[in-house]
């Protein structure tokens, strides 16, 4: 049973990984997921994150087999 | 209504006529038609752009452009959406996207087509990477969308 | 700047194309394109219309489009226009009036397509008269734009 | 020496006639062309007015070898 976290763009150049999992059998805060996987990392500010595809706050419960995303603010469109 | 996601180069003008050809439903039914296409430039914040890396988050994206127009036909008396966005590598005056809007009336057309690019802009996991002469960089913040 | 008056039916989508691709100034230097095309419905206000006479004063439509162009040039910071607009006798499903906006920005594009178009339908001497089942009449007033 | 005098849509169904000049050798006010040139007719409220394809306002005067156009309210566009 595990959490499976993504990273993009600049977020996945800086840390040199796009995704990965954590082990786990009980649900855990976005931050403990963070350290754990990112112990000697900050979370850089205006990191975005998304729990199965949809934007949640910092502060929500990441719950076991939920895919986790970080990723910096966004560009798409044009003009 | 239609969202694609595409790597290959996207000719908005053939797009937009082969669907709307395609929906006779909408045949004599629409009075107005807004249309907002976003095109690679060849500078960017005073340097040179070779060309362009468009990342996205395949999966979350679609599901957030599904979310941001079904506020907007909330919003505004819209009967069609046909919604195409690229991704991998862009090249200077290649279109980026595409959104197109069919109503009855322009104010919808106008202002529905408005929300939707600038919640897409806001909201929608894509990220832009310019490559310059020299060296790359990540696009880190939106244009306000008007010449300072 | 490109301003059309034509009696023929009107392809948007290859008007448009043909501008661009002659333009070659503007390769690599816009951002944004807004297009707005307004098209014949085969209803208004609650009856069925056949067929529609678009009148006009010739000379005076183009001056006033120029004029009102030139104005939304001052307001806004766009590279180039595309104006068309039929006159004649039009079927429903064509297109009436076609704007295309070329600029840096997305927000000049947008507005400056906006304010041209309300500008054009209060102040441009364009006259329709609407052929009904049985019958016609002349349209007395615009509509504000939206669903109502 | 005259005016020219255009009528436009409606206007031009309602005064069965889209074109005419009335002679004249000095300036004369919009209303007053009117008046010779329809005396039965009452100037239909909301009709707009163009001097030489310019808009202008009902006290403007119209000078000799102007066109003078009436019109109703314009409905281009589309949408």
């Amino acid at each position: 049973m595990s959490i499976t976290v993504r990273y993009f763009a600049s977020l996945r150049e800086f840390l040199n990984k796009s995704e990965e999992k954590l082990e786990t059998t009980t649900a855990l805060e976005i931050k403990e997921v963070w350290t754990q996987l990112n112990p000697d990392k900050v979370l850089p500010e205006n990191t975005l994150m998304a729990i199965n595809m949809a934007y949640v706050d910092a502060d929500q419960k990441v719950q076991v087999n939920d895919e986790l995303a970080f990723f910096p603010p966004v560009t798409g469109g044009g003009g | 209504m239609k969202i694609k996601i595409t790597e290959t180069a996207l000719n908005p003008w053939q797009e937009i006529e082969n669907y709307q050809a395609n929906k006779s439903e909408l045949s004599g039914k629409f009075g107005a038609t807004n249309i907002f296409i976003g095109t690679m430039r060849d500078f960017n914040d005073g340097d040179e752009v070779t060309s362009m890396t468009l990342e996205h988050y395949s999966g979350m994206t679609e599901k957030q452009l599904a979310t941001i127009i079904e506020k907007t036909q909330q919003n505004y008396a819209i009967l069609d959406v046909l919604l195409i966005h690229r991704v991998g590598l862009l090249l200077p005056n290649q279109p980026i996207v595409l959104i197109a809007i069919w109503a009855v009336h322009r104010g919808d057309a106008f202002d529905a087509c408005r929300e939707i690019m600038e919640a897409l802009k806001s909201s929608t996991p894509f990220w832009k990477k310019e490559n310059l002469t020299e060296g790359s960089r990540w696009v880190t913040k939106n244009s306000k969308g008007y010449q300072t």
